[in-house]
């Protein structure tokens, strides 16, 4: 059962030079990707997974079933911070509490595409669309998380500069992550309606390359992570706790509204595992612009040194576990 | 003459690019990928590039004593919100 | 008819990811590709351009058409700065008008590489030979650039260094992008001679991602040009008509020049596409060296912020057309 | 001791380099990537890179104050010609 | 308040951190990708990284007099074994 | 005979772009891969070639013969050490001259991977155990240099750090190097394991990509090297000598070797290109950490400014020779 799809999952090169990363940060080995090679892989694999989900929405085309995601994925997206926040306010100050919450209630790009490539060798397909709302996740939760600053924050009327919403909104809409994704799903969509040749052209880049791209950027992820974790336990067992267990429940009501929307398996995985992921890259740069006070050592490393490496290692097959039990294979 | 090392992170290098160009300095110099520690222990490392966060500039500017003054006085307004340091000391040009 | 063409350029990949860079930096996003990565699309673009056209020169063999183009090359590369000085000495100081006029001499091998793509989705051939021509438009450019400022400068007997032949011809004959074209072409060549083994094993590198990085480095062309564009509103209308009106009436010579030759209609595109491109990358760098009293701003801008997406956008398919309605398609 | 710090095109580096030597510095750092503004508002970005002017590198030099001089006065002739800025402090060996 | 610069090869990083936190340092600064020529006539070159050396770190520390003394001490040593040179100066925060 | 393997090799797309790199220092254009690119190719290139290995190690398994060659590479790089350094003393002191030592007793990955290219370009196949032996010759000849620094060297009484041997260990067993390429290995095997999805899924990163970057790594070699071998001019003649001659007495004991132990032709020139070959990766960087007092210009020059070329140049089709006149076919 489980653990059969645990371990297909623990034995894919992605996986696996993740933990190469962590070995290596172990045992104090030297290796290193240096700045800005991480970088030339994350703008790749966005650029990639946003063309891809282009050309599939071309040929899926937009229906009821579309809409009905996008919708649930912002739902999720303002219901998991909302969520999230007085629980946090138990141990953190305002300004903490919330930059944590926007964490979780927005995404990560790299769960997401390591759960389309457990997809692809499960042999279980999924749609193009769903590139769609992993980036529309992402501007609610950066609104919630200042919306619960403004609202709950102490008085800022000491000479701060008081919110700026044309900045939030600029930050939460237009920030390079959300920009590169849906600026290559529309390239995508509009290279695919013009016929096979361009997508054609594009294959050897976008697709061939993926898989292998993803396991060097994760060999980096793991390399981070592990450094990331040593912060961690300094923040203490409240904030590890939450790490895990916020993903878990915000992934079991993923699969309640997956299956509730009628997605497919493959669908559904990726929705509950966009419910189920922290952001490490869109958030903590709007937050660090938005909420300075929060420190950042404590929502980066909580997405970064403990939900990040539990999605990818754990989190996907259990995830897959539940899909497989709730949701029918067509 | 005087000179201003001025670090903090690349999110604000527009504000006080900003500042800079307002209060008239002759020119100015920035490094990039900087990696440093700071208030309450907070470090900023190559990972906080991947992780969304961004590192640290450098700027080096050179001026008469008066800019050098009002730069002090605008971008401590930025530094005291956002983060950031800036130290003053003397110098001459060649 | 024409707009045809238009449009099917406007919706290629390369094109498309242009516009997102340009429209990242209009809304002011934070997306960019750090510094040198930029530097690593270039030169492999570079290394490609000049491998696949010594292996395609290996197949087509050295004639006299061959000759005659590059001689045609070569001669426009010389004739345009002659022609660009006069006019924009109405305006400008010799050092600066010199330095331009060069810049408008010499070509822009991602616009030659954007043509071929292009070429390539309207299935019409082109020859490797072009790329040699592309090289040997460089130097002379450069040269002539420094002599104009020789003959019409001012007085230099005030203790400033005098002209050094030694480090321009340097410069003009051994600047990198010449180096890696020229290099690559001729181990292109030498490998295709050797056989079919060693190009194959090259191709999944050199042919297959040319396409991806070509598009991944338009979209930092992209967020340089509209950058580079506020530049030039400073420099003001004159040479905003020049950036624009200097390449239209070199491309429209260019037609000429091919019909003359009897190139077939590719090639007779990809030298209209030289001849009516502006350097950005080996005069640039020369001037810089040779003529230190020319302000940057002005020859990289209009190059890079006007005559570049110009180019690439309207350029394409409106010397296409015109080669077209000139040349006989065969 | 004394401080220098020049700043200037990467294009020069190697001028620069051969009239450090000549004055018998006894080393130096530079660090590259360098952006800036300087004479006549001239911005210096990372896109230069691309379009072939290259960036600006900043060169450290810890040395004697005849050292300096000589220095400073071998690269003057350079920054005047070519741009470039070069700046002199007090400093001494810890 | 002083102003320390410590070059070194980046191979020491750690060392040189772990003194510099022991001392009680306020904070500092590292910029990386550091070419240049010292003892010997030593040079150490981009390809430095390739070959394996790796290349120098440029570490800025802008600290009281006491703390800075503690921390010249400290690396002195550790310059003395395996390279790397430290200048200090005057400097006030802004 | 000989000279058309010498031209084969000499007309391969990996040692042409080596060329062009040397030409490029010669001519001093400014031709120059800036940095951190070269790390982003050599990691790339440990990463596929462990990768490619462990899959090979999975379908080979392990046998006497992997055992035996095992065994024989670790002799072979404390041999070389042992063999070198009183030679080395004659002219240098025993900082120096261990340094050396163990710079040749070590190997270098990318004259390994020239030599894999070679034999796939004439056709004769290799085990993918060789990557193991490989990455098990550095430790040894790390741990043999350090050995003699104590037992020959000055008495280090004089308040300096004795040896640690931790680090020493830690350095020569866990070094960057050394890490990825067990690590991919590992992974490999594991992945191949698993059966071919994973393998398949990997290849067009790891395998088709691999001759083009080898070449673009090559490139970035050749200009560093033509850098280095003015260094070495003024390291006198002793060590131009032994730069070459050191070499090609491993090779010999080298090639005498493979036929002891029975190897195929293919295994038998990656042994003797192990042992011919000297480290500029893994034992410089444990150099620069235990033996300070050594000139890194002394040991790193040798190896990559002589050594290397003279391998992949000469080297290479002259241990073929010596391989096909000293090993049968099959
Ligand atoms: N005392 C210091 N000396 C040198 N650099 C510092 C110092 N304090 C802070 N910095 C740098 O300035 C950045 C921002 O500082 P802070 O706002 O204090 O977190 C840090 O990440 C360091 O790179
Ligand atoms: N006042 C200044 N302070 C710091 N850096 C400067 C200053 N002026 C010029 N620079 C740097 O020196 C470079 C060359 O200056 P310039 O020759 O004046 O164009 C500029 O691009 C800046 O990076
Ligand atoms: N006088 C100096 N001025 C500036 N930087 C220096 C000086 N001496 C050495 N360095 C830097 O410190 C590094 C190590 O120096 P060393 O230990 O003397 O080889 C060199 O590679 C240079 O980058
Ligand atoms: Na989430
Ligand atoms: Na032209
Ligand atoms: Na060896």
């Amino acid at each position: 059962m489980g653990a059969d799809l645990v371990l297909q999952n623990l034995l894919s090169p992605p996986v696996l030079f993740f933990f190469l990363g962590v070995a290596a940060v172990l045992c104090r080995s030297d290796l290193e990707i240096p700045s800005p090679l991480p970088k030339l892989f994350s703008l790749y694999l966005l650029l990639a997974i946003g063309f891809k989900g282009g050309v599939e929405l071309k040929y899926s085309g937009i229906n009821t079933e579309v809409m009905l995601t996008i919708a649930a994925a912002i739902a999720m997206s303002v219901a998991i911070p909302l969520v999230s926040f007085p629980f946090l306010r138990l141990r953190l100050d305002v300004f903490n509490a919330a930059a944590i919450a926007a964490t979780y209630g927005s995404i990560s790009p790299v769960t997401f595409i390591t759960a389309e490539s457990f997809l692809a060798s499960q042999g279980i397909s999924s749609d193009g669309y769903m590139v769609a709302a992993l980036a529309l996740m992402e501007p609610p939760a950066i609104i919630v998380g200042l919306l619960l600053v403004m609202l709950c924050g102490p008085n800022r009327s000491k000479g701060q500069p008081g919110v700026r919403w044309g900045p939030l909104l600029h930050e939460a809409f237009l920030n390079s992550s959300v920009l590169l994704l849906i600026g290559s799903l529309m390239i995508g969509l509009l290279v695919a309606s013009q016929g096979e040749l361009g997508v054609e052209k594009m294959k050897p880049f976008t697709d061939n390359l993926f898989y292998g791209v993803l396991s060097f950027f994760l060999l980096d992820m793991g390399l981070v992570a592990a450094k990331r974790i040593s912060d961690l336990r300094k923040a203490g067992t409240f904030l590890i706790g939450f790490s895990v267990l916020m993903p878990l429940l915000a992934s079991v009501v993923g699969v309640w509204l997956a299956g509730l929307i009628g997605l497919g398996q493959g669908n559904a995985l990726l929705f509950t595992v966009l419910c189920g992921s922290a952001s490490y890259i869109a958030v903590p740069a709007a937050m660090r612009m938005t909420v300075p006070q929060a420190n950042p050592s404590l929502y980066i490393s909580s997405a970064l040194g403990l939900t990040f490496p539990f999605s990818i290692i754990i989190g996907i097959p259990l995830y897959m576990q539940m899909v497989k039990r709730f949701i029918p294979a067509f | 003459m005087e000179r201003l090392d001025l670090i903090f992170s690349e999110r604000e290098l527009d504000k006080v690019l900003a500042a800079v160009d307002a209060c008239g300095a002759p020119g100015y110099s920035v490094m990039r990928h900087i990696t440093g520690k700071g208030r309450n222990g907070l470090v900023v490392s190559e990972d906080s590039e991947i992780a969304g966060g961004g590192t640290n500039v450098h700027m080096l500017l050179f001026c008469e004593p008066a800019i050098a003054e009002s730069v002090a006085q605008e971008v401590r307004k930025i530094f005291e919100y956002y983060g950031g340091v800036g130290f003053r000391a003397k110098a001459s040009a060649i």
